[in-house]
């Protein structure tokens, strides 16, 4: 539906942040949506403070998922790691400021999902454990 | 308290005529019937959102995929699973059995291995362990049943040894109606290692089931049994089991992965349910299961003590009839197989089924238990939350007519 | 002649908006809409003579049994069997490969053998034999698709040897909509003493399918694309073939004795359905196939063609826009997959989804194609009974406002 | 239903014909149906002509079963080979005079499936032949 395409979602789709990829990264992983095809992926430069300074991804999606992927970036800039582990689904539905259905869902959450793997290890089964609600 | 006045006008079929003879509906130990709620569910998912799940990005198809996936959570917090991961749509109780006998079955159990299962099960709790038995070189153990209708637990505790891999056993037969010690047999197996599977086909619609309490580790059941349509069951089993286990069927919505070089599997519970949901048929199980936590399942095993007992005092009364299985009602389910003098099941059933009356008759699927007992068929009456005391009375007075019409001298 | 108008009447969910929008459904290839009768006659399944099957003596069995049965008639006249012993009911496409490849395969397919599937199979003809070939040592061959979407025969009658033991392959695929030349590959199978199963979970549906015609070994197929219920499909095989075969799960009704030492099993189809089956869903999908048998499987089949005909003419005048597959529609079926530019998939499909339009996108359970064809995913209409130039038009104009909103640049 | 125990049925029901073992025949079969766990045991005499000269059957089963198998031993006695060879389903029916569902058409066919078995080798597949239509 039109509503899923909002200004702000397509002006982060059209024109995404940080996107490219990072010379110097202390942590960085590829995730893939297999169901769509998509790919993302997420390198990340954290400095002795344990401060995020640095983002970039690249990779290939959906609007939503490229446009979830360019605000998580901004949301994760100057935070630290702990303040990073804190952000979840609701924080990203927040941001894209939409209802979204179970199959986009997982669009809007692939770069979630890399960035958790890549910080700081999220297994397969504990991200399946974040998100299942009863 | 129990009001079967109420809950009978739930269900569109108990208001005929059979013979011009209000039915009198006695089997639901083979299949229940289904309210209204759980008809019409089904009848607004075909005519309002049907399409396949799990895929579909339009409206209809996310619509469908929030109530297969909703069902399962409703299927899954009735038994009080600790996840809805652990729940697994089947067909019935039969595939739930044979996917933990193919898939944990073929990878687990070893040549000398025991099985152990009992004398009064159901066929599908005990040709699939045969197979398996057969096709792996385990041994099959039958713990015997006492005259009275219970399990000898002399045998079974005695038999438990590091090379028992598995205890299938039934929560309740659906013959003898007996309801074994489970909880206790469940600590006794786990000591010696063994996984304990529940055939929860009988108790499950029938009493409160909680697998955490109970600790066991597989539970299969199914929805026609228990308001629910046909096509449709359920598998339960702990995260960490099914986990390790290899799929059983293979397909669409099971793979995370295909390549012509091999495949990766998806996630719990999907990892086990190939290729196109019974989509209608979870949605229709899911009110099943609101409809009796609406009751509330203690009220209802409640009210079939209660019917059973008054069942059994007046079945013993009549002339030439014998009853197989316990006799305390605490001990037992509402199903209750008897004889009667040397007139066949077939035609007690067909008498009765003149009177309104259905009822089953033959050997339930348990053979061995009926060559156990000597008989070659039972007839069975079985209880749900509609029937009442008229209707054992009914189903008295049609017994007497069978006796009056069928003996022969 | 062909009456979409009078048609589209019997399908309740037709006669709906989504986001405001007529609903246009362009998604039967992953599941059909049901007719007004296949609805009504689970209801009354349910609302009337709701029992178990094949043991009951009363009449609400017996009335269910033969409904059971007789659906079981229609379905195996529908494909033209020899006998509706041949005719097994399953859940879906899925199950019934699954059964040939446990029962079948197991027994028959050694190490060195070869299967021969294609590259354009769905999962559901492709992981189960790459589970087999695992298991027994066999191999598994691809043939490859040409450019335009059509087998590369060539490499198909190069491959075929003594050595090669099955040939599964898809009577129609739901991705390309390419239709083999079945009956050609089928003749050639049998010269090496091949057997050739075939999916027909998309051509069954969508054309006339006669089995003693086209002389097959085994043939798949899902309700629920053909207007019938979910929970409900088919396998067919020659009896000689099905006789021969162990079975696959085991349990109630697939028995005709049973003992602590083993057992015997039952006559055809029943030695194959262990357990309750999906009785309400096999009295649908008898309704369906009636419904089908109406409207005749050949006027079904012009239908389409006409159809996909335009569909095709319009969908490759749209910018971008490209398709894959055969463009000849006597080659294929109804079900188009394509790209736009590079707008993906998903982004296609929830555009369209908020014009009231239903599509699919994604692998469509055909990973391996997908890879051939270097994209992670297409989106793809697939056509019905019920659908309509118009609907084709309304796509179009669906296509042109997901490319002005989606478009980077 | 009363219907189905008609005076005729209950006749040879309590007073069945036939009853018994024959201690010289030619032909004999023993019948299950696991079902209900009914047996019928079929001896036969057939003469140098071809005619059944005698016929006891022996076992036990519901009323219907026992009914039909009584009738037929008094339709079998007479006939030659070839003539009993014709007695199908629809001449078992006409002669116990009701309606019958599918589980008992099992138990009233049970001894004409013994006496095909018995007199002319029927094998199990044939008989499924026999008894399916469409
Ligand atoms: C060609 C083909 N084969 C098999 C299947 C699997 O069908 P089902 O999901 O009903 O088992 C499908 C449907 O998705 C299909 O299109
Ligand atoms: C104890 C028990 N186990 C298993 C089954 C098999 O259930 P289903 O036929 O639904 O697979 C039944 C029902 O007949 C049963 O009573």
């Amino acid at each position: 539906m039109d509503e899923l395409y909002r200004q702000n979602i397509l002006e982060h789709y059209r024109n995404p942040h940080n996107e490219g990829t990072l010379e110097t990264y202390t942590h960085s992983h590829i995730e893939h949506n297999p169901l769509c095809g998509d790919k993302v992926q997420i390198d990340l430069l954290v400095d002795d403070q344990h401060r995020i300074d640095q983002v970039a991804f690249s990779g290939k999606g959906c609007a939503i998922s490229q446009a979830s992927t360019s605000m998580l970036t901004d949301m994760l800039i100057g935070k630290t790691v702990e303040e990073a582990k804190q952000i979840d689904k609701e924080a990203i539905l927040d941001e894209l400021g939409i209802e979204i259905g179970p199959v986009r869902l997982k669009c809007a959450l692939l770069s979630l999902k890399a960035v958790k793997m890549a910080l700081y290890g999220l297994s397969e089964e504990e991200w399946d454990n974040e998100e299942d609600d009863w | 308290m129990f009001n079967t006045k109420k809950i009978r006008q739930d269900f569109p079929i108990l208001d005929q005529k059979t013979n011009n003879k209000p039915l009198i509906y006695l089997d639901s130990g083979a299949s229940s019937q289904k309210p209204q709620t759980v008809i019409e569910s089904m009848d607004t998912y075909y005519r309002q959102y049907n399409a396949n799940v799990h895929r579909g990005i339009y409206q209809l198809s996310e619509k469908a995929s929030a109530a297969y996936e909703n069902a399962r959570k409703k299927v899954a917090r009735f038994i009080n699973a600790s996840t809805w991961r652990e729940l697994i749509f089947t067909r019935n109780t039969t595939e739930s059995i044979n996917l933990v006998a193919y898939s944990w079955g073929l990878a687990n159990i070893k040549p000398g291995d025991i099985i152990i299962t009992t004398e009064m099960e159901h066929h599908a709790n005990l040709v699939p362990w045969q197979q398996l038995a057969a096709q792996t070189g385990a041994m099959v153990k039958y713990i015997p049943i006492t005259e009275q209708g219970y399990l000898d637990l002399a045998k079974y505790e005695a038999w438990l040894s590091p090379a028992v891999k598995l205890v299938a056993i039934t929560q309740m037969s659906n013959v003898l109606g007996t309801i074994p010690p489970i909880k206790t047999m469940i600590k006794q197996a786990h000591a010696v290692g063994a996984l304990v599977l529940l055939d929860g086909a009988q108790s499950v619609p029938h009493m409160p089931v909680d697998v955490q309490t109970l600790d066991c580790d597989f539970l299969a059941f199914s929805g026609h049994k228990m308001l629910g349509p046909t096509g449709i069951g359920a598998l339960w089993s702990r995260k960490d089991i099914l986990s390790a286990m290899p799929p059983f069927m293979t397909g669409g919505d099971m793979i995370k992965r295909v390549t012509l070089e091999g495949s990766t599997w998806n996630s719990l519970p999907w990892k086990f349910e190939a290729g196109t949901p019974a989509i209608a048929e979870a949605i229709g199980f899911g009110e099943a299961v609101e409809y009796l936590d609406g009751l509330g399942m203690a009220n209802i095993r409640q009210h079939e003590i209660e019917l059973t007992s008054y069942a059994l005092e007046q079945l013993n009364q009549v002339e030439g009839l014998q009853i197989y299985g316990p006799q305390n009602p605490q001990d037992r389910g509402g199903a209750i197989a008897f004889t009667m003098g040397d007139i066949h099941p077939h035609d007690i059933a067909a008498v009765l089924d003149g009177e309104g009356i259905a009822i089953r008759a033959g050997h339930h699927c348990a053979m061995p238990l009926h060559d156990k007992l000597g008989l070659p068929a039972t007839t069975r009456a079985s209880f749900y939350i509609y029937n009442t005391a008229e209707d054992v009375d009914r189903l008295v007075e049609g017994l007497d007519k069978a006796r009056e019409l069928l003996t022969r001298d």
